[in-house]
Protein backbone atom coordinates (compact mmCIF):
# COMPACT_ATOMS: atom_id res chain seq x y z
CA UNK A 1 0.00 0.00 0.00
CA UNK A 2 1.33 3.62 -0.84
CA UNK A 3 0.43 7.22 -0.05
CA UNK A 4 1.87 9.66 -1.25
CA UNK A 5 0.77 13.37 -1.28
CA UNK A 6 2.60 15.83 -3.34
CA UNK A 7 2.92 19.18 -4.51
CA UNK A 8 5.00 17.87 -7.92
CA UNK A 9 3.58 16.55 -11.07
CA UNK A 10 3.80 12.73 -11.46
CA UNK A 11 3.48 10.48 -14.36
CA UNK A 12 0.31 8.42 -14.29
CA UNK A 13 1.84 5.72 -16.80
CA UNK A 14 5.07 4.91 -15.03
CA UNK A 15 3.33 4.89 -11.83
CA UNK A 16 1.08 2.25 -13.11
CA UNK A 17 3.26 0.29 -14.42
CA UNK A 18 4.81 0.35 -11.45
CA UNK A 19 2.11 -0.84 -9.33
CA UNK A 20 1.07 -3.43 -11.98
CA UNK A 21 4.61 -5.20 -11.76
CA UNK A 22 5.12 -5.19 -7.72
CA UNK A 23 0.84 -6.51 -7.05
CA UNK A 24 2.00 -10.22 -7.61
CA UNK A 25 -0.78 -12.77 -8.17
CA UNK A 26 -3.11 -10.06 -9.17
CA UNK A 27 -5.40 -10.43 -12.25
CA UNK A 28 -7.28 -7.14 -12.48
CA UNK A 29 -5.51 -3.72 -12.00
CA UNK A 30 -8.09 -0.35 -12.02
CA UNK A 31 -6.44 2.80 -12.22
CA UNK A 32 -8.50 6.19 -11.95
CA UNK A 33 -7.04 9.71 -12.67
CA UNK A 34 -8.36 13.14 -11.82
CA UNK A 35 -7.76 15.97 -14.46
CA UNK A 36 -8.70 19.55 -14.46
CA UNK A 37 -11.37 20.37 -16.30
CA UNK A 38 -12.11 23.56 -17.76
CA UNK A 39 -16.07 23.47 -17.84
CA UNK A 40 -16.15 26.91 -18.56
CA UNK A 41 -13.47 27.83 -21.12
CA UNK A 42 -12.63 30.55 -18.24
CA UNK A 43 -10.27 28.53 -15.94
CA UNK A 44 -6.76 29.95 -15.35
CA UNK A 45 -5.61 27.82 -13.00
CA UNK A 46 -6.67 25.31 -9.89
CA UNK A 47 -5.25 25.47 -6.45
CA UNK A 48 -6.08 22.42 -4.15
CA UNK A 49 -5.28 23.64 -0.42
CA UNK A 50 -5.14 20.90 2.54
CA UNK A 51 -4.65 19.93 6.14
CA UNK A 52 -1.20 18.50 6.42
CA UNK A 53 -0.68 15.72 8.67
CA UNK A 54 -3.91 15.09 8.62
CA UNK A 55 -4.02 14.52 4.58
CA UNK A 56 -2.30 11.64 5.14
CA UNK A 57 -3.95 9.65 8.26
CA UNK A 58 -7.01 10.29 6.33
CA UNK A 59 -5.74 8.33 2.55
CA UNK A 60 -3.71 5.62 4.86
CA UNK A 61 -7.48 5.05 6.85
CA UNK A 62 -9.35 4.81 3.19
CA UNK A 63 -6.64 2.57 1.18
CA UNK A 64 -6.39 0.38 4.01
CA UNK A 65 -10.06 0.11 4.71
CA UNK A 66 -10.33 -1.13 0.90
CA UNK A 67 -7.44 -3.12 0.75
CA UNK A 68 -9.01 -5.35 4.10
CA UNK A 69 -12.73 -4.97 2.47
CA UNK A 70 -12.14 -6.09 -0.60
CA UNK A 71 -8.65 -8.23 -0.50
CA UNK A 72 -6.73 -6.62 -2.58
CA UNK A 73 -3.12 -7.43 -3.22
CA UNK A 74 -2.17 -4.04 -3.49
CA UNK A 75 -3.47 0.15 -3.75
CA UNK A 76 -2.01 3.16 -4.57
CA UNK A 77 -3.06 6.71 -3.79
CA UNK A 78 -1.08 9.78 -4.98
CA UNK A 79 -2.98 13.14 -4.42
CA UNK A 80 -1.85 16.68 -5.32
CA UNK A 81 -1.81 20.37 -3.81
CA UNK A 82 -0.73 23.11 -4.36
CA UNK A 83 -1.64 25.04 -8.11
CA UNK A 84 -2.45 23.30 -11.16
CA UNK A 85 -3.43 24.10 -14.79
CA UNK A 86 -6.58 23.32 -16.64
CA UNK A 87 -5.53 19.10 -18.39
CA UNK A 88 -2.67 18.49 -15.75
CA UNK A 89 -2.92 15.63 -13.52
CA UNK A 90 -4.49 16.21 -10.21
CA UNK A 91 -4.48 12.76 -8.29
CA UNK A 92 -4.98 9.01 -8.78
CA UNK A 93 -6.09 6.02 -7.92
CA UNK A 94 -4.86 1.99 -8.22
CA UNK A 95 -6.11 -1.03 -7.00
CA UNK A 96 -4.94 -4.52 -7.68
CA UNK A 97 -6.92 -7.67 -7.06
CA UNK A 98 -7.60 -11.02 -8.02
CA UNK A 99 -10.65 -10.44 -10.08
CA UNK A 100 -12.13 -7.27 -11.69
CA UNK A 101 -14.74 -6.61 -9.63
CA UNK A 102 -12.87 -6.13 -6.45
CA UNK A 103 -10.53 -3.89 -8.32
CA UNK A 104 -13.33 -1.87 -9.74
CA UNK A 105 -14.98 -1.37 -6.66
CA UNK A 106 -12.01 -0.72 -4.38
CA UNK A 107 -11.08 1.72 -6.70
CA UNK A 108 -15.10 3.62 -6.73
CA UNK A 109 -14.80 3.02 -3.23
CA UNK A 110 -11.40 5.06 -2.89
CA UNK A 111 -12.57 7.81 -4.99
CA UNK A 112 -15.77 7.84 -3.18
CA UNK A 113 -14.22 8.80 -0.12
CA UNK A 114 -11.28 10.68 -1.31
CA UNK A 115 -14.17 13.31 -2.61
CA UNK A 116 -15.67 13.83 0.76
CA UNK A 117 -13.63 12.65 3.24
CA UNK A 118 -9.80 13.35 2.54
CA UNK A 119 -9.17 17.50 3.52
CA UNK A 120 -8.83 18.97 0.08
CA UNK A 121 -10.45 21.93 -1.07
CA UNK A 122 -10.29 23.34 -4.76
CA UNK A 123 -10.42 26.85 -5.40
CA UNK A 124 -10.57 28.09 -9.08
CA UNK A 125 -9.13 30.87 -10.44
CA UNK A 126 -10.71 32.69 -13.65
CA UNK A 127 -10.82 36.02 -15.00
CA UNK A 128 -12.79 37.11 -12.72
CA UNK A 129 -10.77 36.16 -9.47
CA UNK A 130 -10.91 33.38 -7.26
CA UNK A 131 -13.62 31.20 -6.11
CA UNK A 132 -13.93 27.66 -3.87
CA UNK A 133 -15.35 24.46 -4.84
CA UNK A 134 -18.48 23.96 -3.42
CA UNK A 135 -18.68 20.43 -2.32
CA UNK A 136 -21.68 18.33 -4.25
CA UNK A 137 -24.28 16.77 -2.47
CA UNK A 138 -24.21 13.85 -5.44
CA UNK A 139 -20.93 13.34 -3.83
CA UNK A 140 -22.20 13.13 -0.02
CA UNK A 141 -24.80 10.76 -1.60
CA UNK A 142 -21.91 8.03 -3.13
CA UNK A 143 -21.11 7.22 0.39
CA UNK A 144 -23.85 5.56 1.33
CA UNK A 145 -23.36 3.01 -0.72
CA UNK A 146 -20.16 1.65 1.19
CA UNK B 1 -4.02 25.96 25.70
CA UNK B 2 -5.18 24.25 22.30
CA UNK B 3 -4.19 25.16 19.16
CA UNK B 4 -7.02 25.65 16.10
CA UNK B 5 -6.53 25.37 12.43
CA UNK B 6 -8.90 27.09 9.95
CA UNK B 7 -8.68 25.97 6.28
CA UNK B 8 -10.26 27.46 2.79
CA UNK B 9 -13.66 29.94 2.92
CA UNK B 10 -13.32 29.77 6.74
CA UNK B 11 -9.32 30.65 7.00
CA UNK B 12 -9.96 34.02 4.35
CA UNK B 13 -13.09 34.86 6.73
CA UNK B 14 -11.03 34.61 9.82
CA UNK B 15 -8.01 35.59 8.61
CA UNK B 16 -5.22 33.23 9.74
CA UNK B 17 -4.42 29.77 9.30
CA UNK B 18 -4.50 29.01 13.01
CA UNK B 19 -3.61 30.38 16.39
CA UNK B 20 -3.53 29.21 20.03
CA UNK B 21 -6.81 29.65 22.30
CA UNK B 22 -6.73 29.27 26.08
CA UNK B 23 -10.36 28.11 26.64
CA UNK B 24 -12.64 26.22 29.42
CA UNK B 25 -15.06 25.22 26.98
CA UNK B 26 -15.73 21.29 27.28
CA UNK B 27 -17.08 20.68 23.66
CA UNK B 28 -16.37 21.73 20.12
CA UNK B 29 -19.81 23.79 19.99
CA UNK B 30 -18.90 26.03 23.46
CA UNK B 31 -15.73 26.56 22.26
CA UNK B 32 -16.80 27.95 18.86
CA UNK B 33 -19.78 30.01 20.93
CA UNK B 34 -16.72 31.49 22.75
CA UNK B 35 -15.37 32.70 19.88
CA UNK B 36 -18.17 33.66 18.09
CA UNK B 37 -18.58 36.30 21.06
CA UNK B 38 -15.20 37.11 21.00
CA UNK B 39 -14.83 38.46 17.71
CA UNK B 40 -17.17 39.43 14.68
CA UNK B 41 -14.98 38.00 12.35
CA UNK B 42 -15.44 34.50 13.81
CA UNK B 43 -19.37 35.13 14.66
CA UNK B 44 -19.52 35.42 10.79
CA UNK B 45 -17.09 32.43 9.90
CA UNK B 46 -19.42 30.69 12.49
CA UNK B 47 -22.64 31.70 11.14
CA UNK B 48 -23.40 28.30 9.60
CA UNK B 49 -22.47 25.21 11.40
CA UNK B 50 -24.10 23.15 8.85
CA UNK B 51 -21.63 24.40 6.30
CA UNK B 52 -18.22 23.47 8.09
CA UNK B 53 -17.25 20.19 9.14
CA UNK B 54 -14.47 19.58 12.26
CA UNK B 55 -11.45 17.34 13.10
CA UNK B 56 -10.30 17.02 16.52
CA UNK B 57 -6.61 15.97 16.77
CA UNK B 58 -6.76 15.06 12.85
CA UNK B 59 -9.78 12.82 13.02
CA UNK B 60 -13.13 14.50 11.85
CA UNK B 61 -16.05 14.41 14.47
CA UNK B 62 -19.00 16.43 15.64
CA UNK B 63 -19.50 19.52 17.34
CA UNK B 64 -20.54 17.90 20.64
CA UNK B 65 -17.37 16.29 20.67
CA UNK B 66 -15.91 17.13 23.78
CA UNK B 67 -12.24 19.03 24.45
CA UNK B 68 -10.51 17.39 26.98
CA UNK B 69 -7.18 16.44 26.46
CA UNK B 70 -7.46 17.81 22.61
CA UNK B 71 -4.14 19.29 20.99
CA UNK B 72 -5.94 20.06 17.87
CA UNK B 73 -9.08 21.40 16.45
CA UNK B 74 -9.90 22.16 12.51
CA UNK B 75 -12.68 23.74 11.14
CA UNK B 76 -13.22 23.88 7.46
CA UNK B 77 -15.96 23.32 4.87
CA UNK B 78 -17.32 20.20 3.53
CA UNK B 79 -14.09 18.04 1.27
CA UNK B 80 -13.77 18.77 -2.29
CA UNK B 81 -10.63 16.07 -3.32
CA UNK B 82 -10.25 13.90 -5.90
CA UNK C 1 -11.76 5.27 -30.06
CA UNK C 2 -9.11 3.05 -30.33
CA UNK C 3 -9.16 -1.09 -30.80
CA UNK C 4 -6.50 -3.02 -31.17
CA UNK C 5 -6.04 -7.09 -31.52
CA UNK C 6 -2.37 -7.99 -31.81
CA UNK C 7 -0.23 -10.60 -30.93
CA UNK C 8 2.43 -8.27 -29.41
CA UNK C 9 2.86 -7.04 -25.50
CA UNK C 10 1.94 -3.42 -24.98
CA UNK C 11 3.00 -1.23 -22.17
CA UNK C 12 -0.08 -0.18 -20.38
CA UNK C 13 1.67 3.23 -18.81
CA UNK C 14 2.70 4.70 -22.16
CA UNK C 15 -0.59 3.59 -23.63
CA UNK C 16 -2.14 5.23 -20.27
CA UNK C 17 -0.71 8.29 -21.16
CA UNK C 18 -0.85 8.84 -24.32
CA UNK C 19 -4.50 7.87 -23.93
CA UNK C 20 -5.02 10.55 -21.16
CA UNK C 21 -2.93 13.24 -23.19
CA UNK C 22 -5.66 12.84 -26.15
CA UNK C 23 -8.84 13.12 -24.28
CA UNK C 24 -9.55 16.71 -24.21
CA UNK C 25 -12.10 17.67 -21.46
CA UNK C 26 -12.27 14.70 -19.94
CA UNK C 27 -11.69 15.41 -15.93
CA UNK C 28 -11.78 11.47 -15.19
CA UNK C 29 -9.51 8.93 -17.23
CA UNK C 30 -10.32 4.93 -15.55
CA UNK C 31 -7.70 1.76 -16.74
CA UNK C 32 -8.39 -1.81 -16.31
CA UNK C 33 -5.26 -4.13 -16.72
CA UNK C 34 -6.00 -8.28 -17.26
CA UNK C 35 -2.68 -10.26 -15.88
CA UNK C 36 -2.23 -13.74 -16.83
CA UNK C 37 -2.51 -14.50 -13.19
CA UNK C 38 -1.26 -18.25 -12.09
CA UNK C 39 -3.28 -19.68 -8.96
CA UNK C 40 -2.38 -23.26 -8.92
CA UNK C 41 1.36 -22.63 -9.43
CA UNK C 42 1.35 -24.73 -12.35
CA UNK C 43 0.81 -22.66 -15.25
CA UNK C 44 3.45 -22.81 -17.47
CA UNK C 45 1.76 -19.94 -20.34
CA UNK C 46 -1.80 -19.40 -21.53
CA UNK C 47 -2.69 -19.18 -25.75
CA UNK C 48 -5.28 -17.04 -26.30
CA UNK C 49 -6.93 -18.55 -30.01
CA UNK C 50 -9.44 -15.57 -31.45
CA UNK C 51 -11.19 -15.21 -34.83
CA UNK C 52 -9.71 -12.40 -36.69
CA UNK C 53 -12.08 -10.38 -38.50
CA UNK C 54 -14.62 -11.03 -36.50
CA UNK C 55 -12.67 -10.30 -33.03
CA UNK C 56 -12.16 -6.28 -34.22
CA UNK C 57 -15.70 -6.19 -34.89
CA UNK C 58 -16.95 -7.02 -31.96
CA UNK C 59 -14.28 -4.62 -30.17
CA UNK C 60 -15.48 -1.83 -32.13
CA UNK C 61 -19.07 -2.44 -31.80
CA UNK C 62 -18.27 -2.78 -27.79
CA UNK C 63 -16.74 0.32 -27.82
CA UNK C 64 -18.95 2.12 -30.31
CA UNK C 65 -22.02 1.47 -27.74
CA UNK C 66 -19.64 2.50 -24.10
CA UNK C 67 -18.77 5.98 -26.38
CA UNK C 68 -22.07 6.80 -27.18
CA UNK C 69 -24.24 5.59 -23.65
CA UNK C 70 -21.71 7.14 -21.38
CA UNK C 71 -20.89 10.22 -24.13
CA UNK C 72 -17.06 9.32 -23.56
CA UNK C 73 -14.74 11.97 -24.39
CA UNK C 74 -12.93 8.88 -26.07
CA UNK C 75 -12.06 5.12 -25.24
CA UNK C 76 -9.38 2.52 -25.91
CA UNK C 77 -9.35 -1.62 -25.80
CA UNK C 78 -5.74 -3.30 -26.51
CA UNK C 79 -6.54 -7.23 -26.30
CA UNK C 80 -3.99 -9.86 -27.16
CA UNK C 81 -3.76 -13.12 -29.15
CA UNK C 82 -0.66 -16.07 -29.01
CA UNK C 83 1.08 -17.27 -26.24
CA UNK C 84 1.84 -15.51 -22.52
CA UNK C 85 3.70 -16.32 -19.30
CA UNK C 86 2.22 -15.84 -16.19
CA UNK C 87 2.08 -11.81 -14.92
CA UNK C 88 2.21 -11.25 -18.42
CA UNK C 89 -0.46 -7.99 -19.56
CA UNK C 90 -3.28 -9.90 -21.85
CA UNK C 91 -5.51 -6.91 -22.21
CA UNK C 92 -6.47 -3.28 -21.56
CA UNK C 93 -9.49 -0.68 -21.66
CA UNK C 94 -9.54 3.11 -20.80
CA UNK C 95 -12.11 5.49 -20.53
CA UNK C 96 -12.36 9.11 -20.70
CA UNK C 97 -15.54 11.10 -19.19
CA UNK C 98 -16.45 14.16 -17.72
CA UNK C 99 -17.39 12.60 -14.02
CA UNK C 100 -15.57 9.63 -12.53
CA UNK C 101 -19.11 7.83 -12.44
CA UNK C 102 -19.18 7.50 -16.22
CA UNK C 103 -16.04 6.42 -16.48
CA UNK C 104 -15.90 4.00 -14.49
CA UNK C 105 -19.32 2.31 -15.45
CA UNK C 106 -18.25 2.52 -18.95
CA UNK C 107 -14.79 0.64 -18.23
CA UNK C 108 -16.78 -2.03 -16.59
CA UNK C 109 -19.38 -2.52 -19.00
CA UNK C 110 -16.48 -2.42 -21.66
CA UNK C 111 -15.09 -5.40 -19.40
CA UNK C 112 -18.06 -7.49 -18.82
CA UNK C 113 -18.86 -7.77 -22.54
CA UNK C 114 -15.15 -8.44 -23.36
CA UNK C 115 -15.25 -11.36 -21.15
CA UNK C 116 -18.45 -12.78 -22.86
CA UNK C 117 -19.25 -11.53 -26.26
CA UNK C 118 -15.85 -11.37 -27.97
CA UNK C 119 -14.59 -13.95 -29.40
CA UNK C 120 -11.29 -14.94 -27.91
CA UNK C 121 -10.68 -18.62 -26.34
CA UNK C 122 -7.87 -19.00 -23.21
CA UNK C 123 -6.41 -22.32 -23.07
CA UNK C 124 -3.87 -23.20 -19.79
CA UNK C 125 -0.97 -25.23 -20.31
CA UNK C 126 0.94 -26.87 -17.29
CA UNK C 127 2.86 -30.04 -16.47
CA UNK C 128 -0.21 -32.25 -17.40
CA UNK C 129 -1.01 -30.56 -21.02
CA UNK C 130 -3.37 -28.19 -21.57
CA UNK C 131 -6.88 -27.40 -20.82
CA UNK C 132 -9.61 -24.65 -22.15
CA UNK C 133 -10.57 -22.12 -19.60
CA UNK C 134 -14.24 -22.95 -18.57
CA UNK C 135 -16.41 -20.01 -19.49
CA UNK C 136 -18.15 -18.70 -16.03
CA UNK C 137 -22.05 -18.35 -15.08
CA UNK C 138 -20.48 -14.99 -13.15
CA UNK C 139 -19.33 -13.73 -16.39
CA UNK C 140 -22.48 -14.27 -18.19
CA UNK C 141 -25.02 -12.83 -15.24
CA UNK C 142 -22.67 -9.94 -14.90
CA UNK C 143 -24.47 -9.18 -18.66
CA UNK C 144 -27.98 -8.53 -17.03
CA UNK C 145 -26.52 -5.67 -15.75
CA UNK C 146 -26.46 -3.71 -18.57
CA UNK D 1 -20.68 -23.27 -50.95
CA UNK D 2 -20.36 -21.74 -46.93
CA UNK D 3 -16.90 -21.31 -45.30
CA UNK D 4 -17.45 -23.11 -41.53
CA UNK D 5 -14.64 -21.91 -39.18
CA UNK D 6 -14.48 -23.83 -36.12
CA UNK D 7 -12.28 -22.31 -32.87
CA UNK D 8 -10.94 -24.32 -29.80
CA UNK D 9 -12.30 -27.21 -28.75
CA UNK D 10 -14.47 -27.66 -31.03
CA UNK D 11 -11.88 -26.94 -34.17
CA UNK D 12 -9.97 -29.67 -32.19
CA UNK D 13 -12.97 -32.21 -31.97
CA UNK D 14 -13.63 -31.85 -35.60
CA UNK D 15 -9.67 -31.50 -36.41
CA UNK D 16 -9.65 -28.75 -39.12
CA UNK D 17 -9.93 -24.55 -38.35
CA UNK D 18 -12.19 -24.23 -41.42
CA UNK D 19 -13.78 -25.55 -44.48
CA UNK D 20 -15.86 -24.97 -47.31
CA UNK D 21 -19.24 -27.05 -47.33
CA UNK D 22 -22.06 -27.34 -50.63
CA UNK D 23 -25.30 -27.64 -48.63
CA UNK D 24 -28.94 -27.00 -48.97
CA UNK D 25 -29.40 -26.65 -45.14
CA UNK D 26 -32.02 -23.23 -44.63
CA UNK D 27 -30.97 -22.69 -41.11
CA UNK D 28 -27.79 -23.29 -38.69
CA UNK D 29 -29.81 -25.76 -37.43
CA UNK D 30 -30.06 -28.04 -40.15
CA UNK D 31 -26.55 -27.57 -41.37
CA UNK D 32 -25.38 -28.79 -38.26
CA UNK D 33 -27.53 -31.86 -38.10
CA UNK D 34 -26.63 -32.36 -42.11
CA UNK D 35 -23.35 -32.11 -40.73
CA UNK D 36 -23.49 -34.53 -37.77
CA UNK D 37 -25.21 -36.56 -39.84
CA UNK D 38 -22.26 -37.17 -41.71
CA UNK D 39 -19.22 -38.05 -39.60
CA UNK D 40 -18.60 -39.40 -36.33
CA UNK D 41 -16.50 -36.28 -35.15
CA UNK D 42 -18.94 -33.80 -35.89
CA UNK D 43 -21.86 -35.87 -34.18
CA UNK D 44 -19.43 -35.85 -31.27
CA UNK D 45 -18.86 -31.88 -31.34
CA UNK D 46 -22.15 -30.80 -31.61
CA UNK D 47 -23.48 -33.39 -29.51
CA UNK D 48 -24.55 -30.57 -26.60
CA UNK D 49 -25.62 -27.40 -28.32
CA UNK D 50 -26.01 -25.57 -25.03
CA UNK D 51 -22.54 -25.79 -24.86
CA UNK D 52 -21.91 -24.13 -28.18
CA UNK D 53 -22.21 -20.54 -29.37
CA UNK D 54 -22.44 -19.62 -33.39
CA UNK D 55 -21.27 -16.08 -35.32
CA UNK D 56 -23.00 -15.87 -38.98
CA UNK D 57 -21.17 -13.91 -41.39
CA UNK D 58 -18.88 -12.74 -37.82
CA UNK D 59 -22.32 -11.86 -36.00
CA UNK D 60 -23.46 -13.67 -32.99
CA UNK D 61 -26.44 -15.54 -33.84
CA UNK D 62 -28.82 -18.29 -32.70
CA UNK D 63 -29.14 -21.81 -34.40
CA UNK D 64 -32.39 -21.31 -36.15
CA UNK D 65 -30.66 -18.31 -38.01
CA UNK D 66 -31.86 -18.24 -41.47
CA UNK D 67 -28.52 -19.56 -44.32
CA UNK D 68 -29.73 -17.12 -47.09
CA UNK D 69 -26.89 -15.61 -48.28
CA UNK D 70 -24.81 -16.18 -45.63
CA UNK D 71 -20.97 -16.42 -46.55
CA UNK D 72 -19.38 -17.46 -43.46
CA UNK D 73 -20.31 -19.93 -40.51
CA UNK D 74 -18.53 -20.15 -37.00
CA UNK D 75 -18.97 -22.69 -34.25
CA UNK D 76 -17.36 -21.84 -31.10
CA UNK D 77 -17.19 -22.51 -27.37
CA UNK D 78 -18.66 -20.03 -24.78
CA UNK D 79 -15.97 -16.73 -25.46
CA UNK D 80 -13.52 -16.17 -22.15
CA UNK D 81 -11.86 -12.40 -23.14
CA UNK D 82 -10.66 -9.76 -20.91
Amino acid sequence: MEVRVQEAPFAAGAELDRFTARAEGAGAVVSFSGIVRDDSGQLTEMRIEHYPGMTEKALESIAGQAVERWALADALVIHRFGTMKPGEQIMMVATAARHRKHAFEAAEFLMDYLKSRAPFWKQERGPDGTEWVAAKQDDEDALTRW
Amino acid sequence: MIEILYFAWVRERIGLPREKVETSAGTVSELVAELSAREERYALAFSDLTALRVAVDQELTDFDAPLEGVREIAFFPPMTGG
